[in-house]
């Protein structure tokens, strides 16, 4: 019952954009997100250099806007496959701090309990398919949840992200032309952050793949994706988009990785004037700047959220570092299920789905 | 329920005709099944398994799909996720190589990795012995057991063809079911109508003996069947019936009763599921072995088309009764 | 050096586009090759049905000018990958039908001497890398060939061809990205028959393959597939690209698979006007009466190549059937190779690369 | 040739540095090879392999690739058709099943099928050990032995690194070449300047040794030397080098001598090697032994990502220790 009523007011406010606006608090919580992001991974590189961090380290450096705008306009009720530059929608969807960072280092309070690491984990109580490693994968893992919606008729998306790169993969075209031809209700994210790991887009593709949405038969559409409400607006309709039973989006985020592919990464094959000409573009900065001159907030306030999302991720960090690691028993656990669950709601913090 | 109460009457059809009823006994019964694959609706299926079922249940459960594999299996797993229980059908199993990824590394290790369940059936029509050639004639379930996290069936006979499948449809794991082309329209028997569950990971015992163990699945069974009877001699045949889980404790039993053990597949030999149970053995009953435990499979070859070419590559019934000979001489 | 001098010559007629267009012989040979596919393919039905023919049986029927058309541009030293409907690209570059028929049959005197079957061949001595069943693999296959005359410098094509129901696939999709960025010297020929198996167009994609073209970076034209000379036209345009260093282009041709999918098919999901409507445009009737028509061959010419195509068909029937079955011995041989060997070249009978 | 002159002065090399060298000298030697993959110009691959290679070869022949594997063996495939002699990059082996397809039913039949012998090395960073998680640590080799037509290797030493390379880029053959990331750095050894050829198919007697074989390969080779030496046991350690083909001849000679054998790989376990290898000596070595064929593997479990689950899933040095006393104490 708690299913059909959530798709009953769904419903009921997609016939109602009035609802479908930004109120001064889903700003802040815009904005409280990044930052939250941002520091969560300058955390997390710092525990990988102390050597707390087993493996190997991924972060979103100047990604933020994409994962956070993105993942903000779903219900609780929709289902997300976030993958490794994406942070900020574990952190949307209600996965707090502690457990990403447990998660990293291993330990048992870890999304994973430590049977993944780094970026590989996603919460099923969140309503999130974490990603495999292979690339891009979950594109058609998102289809497929999108085609359980479809076919039992319920006004519920899924959304899922990739690199510019991953277009270059078989799996992303049978995943656009799958979703194309049933008109999956399914949102997907393309962060083009100019390399794949060293590859520039001139080796990844000779057109921006963008072009290509139009020939899956649905709308591929470009937005600056270092502005966090550029993509929430361009999310937003393609969700709506796909509830109203109209099929996918493909939405290209322009952005850049700031950081190396991962911690070890030099980024010897990337020109300076690049990397500082996208700091200028730095998501958080322009929202914060933004939030003042445009908002009304005081820079006490951005300030405030600012300290407040520090001091946050600092007392997850002790948890998690807290954290045991796992019993080894528990390696040879798990490979097989003994029954199926149904995937947890996520949270959804944009005031259109009223209070959480 | 229904199912149940005539389970008890039985009829007698092909091993094609019980995986057809299986599936559809389960999608009656269940309308989160669904049956998602390449030429299975308005077509029927390559082998017609799904013939009619477009009009039973519609084209929204019996999806005709792209050509494509990944996207079968991958589509499969996230709206398995989401509550849903596809039957995936490969056109054969020899295309399940275009959708390995998927496979062995989304579907295989998503519940150990993430706890999350992907009740996802794999129909894999396999096996040779009709000209089929190099890519009509595959058997891989070596590789699935390479792979942790499948679980892998190989039905021989009618009335397991539907008792495992609709076992393999309500477990919550991927489960891989390799039913061999061969054995389509050639075997027959007994089924039970309705409901008829055969466990996952039990072997059958398929025929008595104390001399020897043929350990067989799929379409070897008939083949150690037949050559049993011709021989006359006291022969135990071994159905595996599941791959994964292994019924380590039937194949045990049975060799150390009977001290000698021949394992029979289709599939070539290196690191085939033979090497397996034969390495099993060793480990286990060797005090119990008077013989070295021995192996009738296809050679490392692809299987190639023209018939003496195939009938040379593929085990025949002389080499079956050949190797039952070598070995109660032994 | 026979090398240098085929390319030398090659790149010097490049130069003379006089050189490039069809003579009286070019047509008639044109039509001869279309009609041997067709006497070919009805005589291996009959040898099916008379149970001759193990395993299952498909046939190009109604695509004759497909294959027949785009193979004849190709000079000696250019490759193909030949796929399950294009006999009659085997045909132009020398396979003769006896060793067609004979494969089918499984015996030694077939191309692949019983260790593949159906159309599942191709002669390495004439330039081919025959298909596997998988689709559409060859196209990578081809790619590769495309790549390593690109990086020898050497004014040579790669050809192939596939459904329009593999272009779903992922594998297509690598092959087409691939040869966009490195502006491969391949030509690809996408067989629209309207069904893949039995599935229809609506069913494989959102939106015509062909459009994908440019996003790939390359041309993506659309020709008749039931004319002959079009098919030529638009291919040899689609090879000079490709020699001249200016990368691919894919041919989408229009046609219809006139028999079912296998000979097993009875194709109850093909709409009988659809086939009647089709059957008016048969692709060897409608050239037969162009040459009459447009080019002055008289009827008692053109029924000539005909009565001499069957005959040939015929003579080759009786060749094949007395080829015997293969040793036995050879099922455990060649799954390795002791040594490379150079592909051979085709057979290049258009008049523009000079007598055969 | 000059290689051949210098071949007698040694260095002490790296594995990892052993493997660059080895393909530095082939693309040196032959205009024909070249690197094909992901990151492997500018950035000199994931793991520093082709480092350089594109000031020295230029980017045609050391070919950055998109996200693509099926495109990158397919397209070597097609080139060495035409006479190039690819060498396939995976950055981690795991990514082998997304190019799977194409490397086992194109690469692997072709010459079979149609005599077009496919000169192709599929480079294949493998292995666990350090937190890579279920995706970067797999161990695929018993996938190629169940899939005719694919020649696998896999080096354990600096100068068989080397060696094998070399002769895996000469064989007109599609050769998987397993190089194990946890012996990248940490193995160091005498590796003969320029030409070094290692024939594929010969097994190396690490250590010699009456009372026990353990045959093992890559990373399990080290493993079995420590424990032989802590143990002071007479151990003979076999390091299998080829896998396919595979050099039953050492492995029969080695368990006729000692009658006792333990099969140690970091692989999970069902249907893999070390199950072939028992299989075989159980089959021809029965009279010979005087326990059971023993093996120590992963368990059937994706490998894990934090230490203590990654430790508890492979084979440890106390686990091989154990496992050789228990053989040597039967
Ligand atoms: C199928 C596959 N091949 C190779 C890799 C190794 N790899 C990890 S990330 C990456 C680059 C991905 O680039 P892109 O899709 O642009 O995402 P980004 O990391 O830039 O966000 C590569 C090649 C992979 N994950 N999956
Ligand atoms: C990867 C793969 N999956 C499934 C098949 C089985 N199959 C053989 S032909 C065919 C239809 C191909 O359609 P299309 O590409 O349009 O070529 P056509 O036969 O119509 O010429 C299918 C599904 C295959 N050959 N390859
Ligand atoms: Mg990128
Ligand atoms: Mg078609």
């Amino acid at each position: 019952m708690e299913t059909s009523d959530a798709s009953a007011v769904a419903d009921q406010r997609i016939r109602d954009p009035a609802h479908m606006s930004l109120t001064r608090e889903d700003r802040a919580n815009l904005f409280r997100h990044m930052v939250m992001m941002r520091d969560c991974e300058e955390r997390a590189l710092t525990l990988y250099k102390q050597g707390k961090v087993p493996g190997s380290f991924y972060d979103g450096r100047g990604q933020e806007a994409i994962s956070v705008g993105a993942a903000f306009v779903l219900g609780p009720r929709d289902r997300m496959c976030i993958l490794h530059r994406d942070l900020g929608a574990h952190l949307v969807r209600g996965v707090t701090p502690d457990r990403y960072l447990a998660n990293y280092m291993g330990r048992a309070g870890g999304v994973t309990g430590g049977k993944d690491g780094n970026m590989h984990f996603g919460d099923r109580r969140l309503g999130c398919v974490g990603m495999v490693s292979m690339l891009p994968d979950m594109a058609l893992v998102a289809g497929g949840m999108a085609l359980a919606f479809k076919t039992r008729r319920e006004p519920r998306v899924a959304m899922t992200f990739f690199g510019e790169g991953s277009t270059a993969n078989g799996q992303w075209h049978e995943a656009m032309n799958f979703a194309g031809i049933h008109r999956l209700p399914v949102v997907f994210l393309l962060e083009n952050n100019r390399f794949a790991y060293s590859t520039p887009n001139e080796l990844e593709f000779a057109v921006d793949p963008v072009e290509r949405a139009h020939t899956y038969g649905f709308p591929g559409v470009n937005v600056d994706g270092n502005d966090v409400e550029a993509v929430f607006w361009a999310a937003r309709e393609a969700a709506e988009r796909a509830r109203g039973g109209n099929g996918p989006t493909l939405i290209e985020c322009q952005t850049m990785r700031m950081h190396g592919h991962g911690a070890h990464d030099d980024m010897r094959y990337v020109p300076p004037e690049m990397l500082e000409e996208w700091e200028r573009r730095d998501p958080i900065d322009r929202y914060a700047e933004r939030l003042v001159a445009d908002y009304g907030f005081s820079t006490d306030e951005v300030e405030g959220i600012r300290s407040e999302a520090r001091a946050q991720v600092e007392e997850c960090a002790a948890k998690a570092l807290d954290s045991p690691l796992p019993d080894p028993r528990l390696a040879t656990e798990g490979v097989f299920a003994d029954a199926w669950e149904p995937l947890g709601d996520g949270q959804a913090p944009w005031s259109y789905w009223g209070p959480s | 329920m229904s199912a149940t109460a005539t389970a008890s009457a039985t009829n007698e059809v092909t091993y094609l005709q019980a995986i057809s009823d299986a599936l559809r006994h389960e999608m009656a019964r269940d309308p989160s099944v669904l049956c998602i694959g390449e030429d299975i609706g308005a077509f029927g299926g390559a082998f017609k398994v799904t013939d009619g079922f477009v009009e039973e249940f519609g084209a929204e459960r019996c999806l005709d799909t792209p050509l494509a594999e990944s996207a079968i299996i991958g589509t499969a797993v996230g709206a398995a996720a989401e509550g849903l229980r596809p039957v995936c059908e490969m056109q054969f199993a020899d295309f399940i190589s275009c959708g390995f990824d998927q496979l062995v590394n989304v579907a295989a290790k998503l519940h150990y990795r993430q706890g999350i369940a992907v009740p996802i059936v794999i129909r894999l029509p396999s096996g040779g012995g009709f000209s089929g050639g190099p890519f009509h004639s595959q058997n891989p379930e070596a590789w699935f057991l390479q792979t942790p996290g499948l679980k892998v069936v190989t039905p021989a006979t009618a009335a397991d063809a539907k008792g495992l499948l609709i076992s393999a449809i309500r477990d919550p794991n991927p489960v891989c079911y390799l039913e061999h082309k061969g054995l389509y329209r050639h075997v027959k028997g007994e089924v039970p109508e309705g409901e008829h569950i055969v466990p996952l990971g039990e072997a059958r015992i398929a025929r008595k003996g104390t001399e020897l163990t043929v350990i067989a699945y799929g379409s070897s069974v008939h083949l150690a069947m037949q050559a049993a009877e011709e021989l006359g001699e006291d022969i135990e045949v071994l159905d595996l019936r599941s791959l994964c889980p292994l019924d380590r404790e039937a194949i045990l039993t049975s060799v150390r009763k009977t001290s000698k053990a021949l394992i029979a597949h289709e599939a070539t030999r290196s690191c085939g599921v033979g090497a397996e149970v034969a390495a099993l053995i060793s480990e286990e009953a060797f005090e119990d072995l008077d013989a070295p435990v021995r192996r009738l499979t296809a050679p490392d070859v692809p299987i190639p088309f023209s018939p003496p070419l195939e009938q040379a590559a593929l085990p025949q019934l002389d080499d079956m009764k050949e190797a039952c000979r070598e070995l109660l001489a032994y």
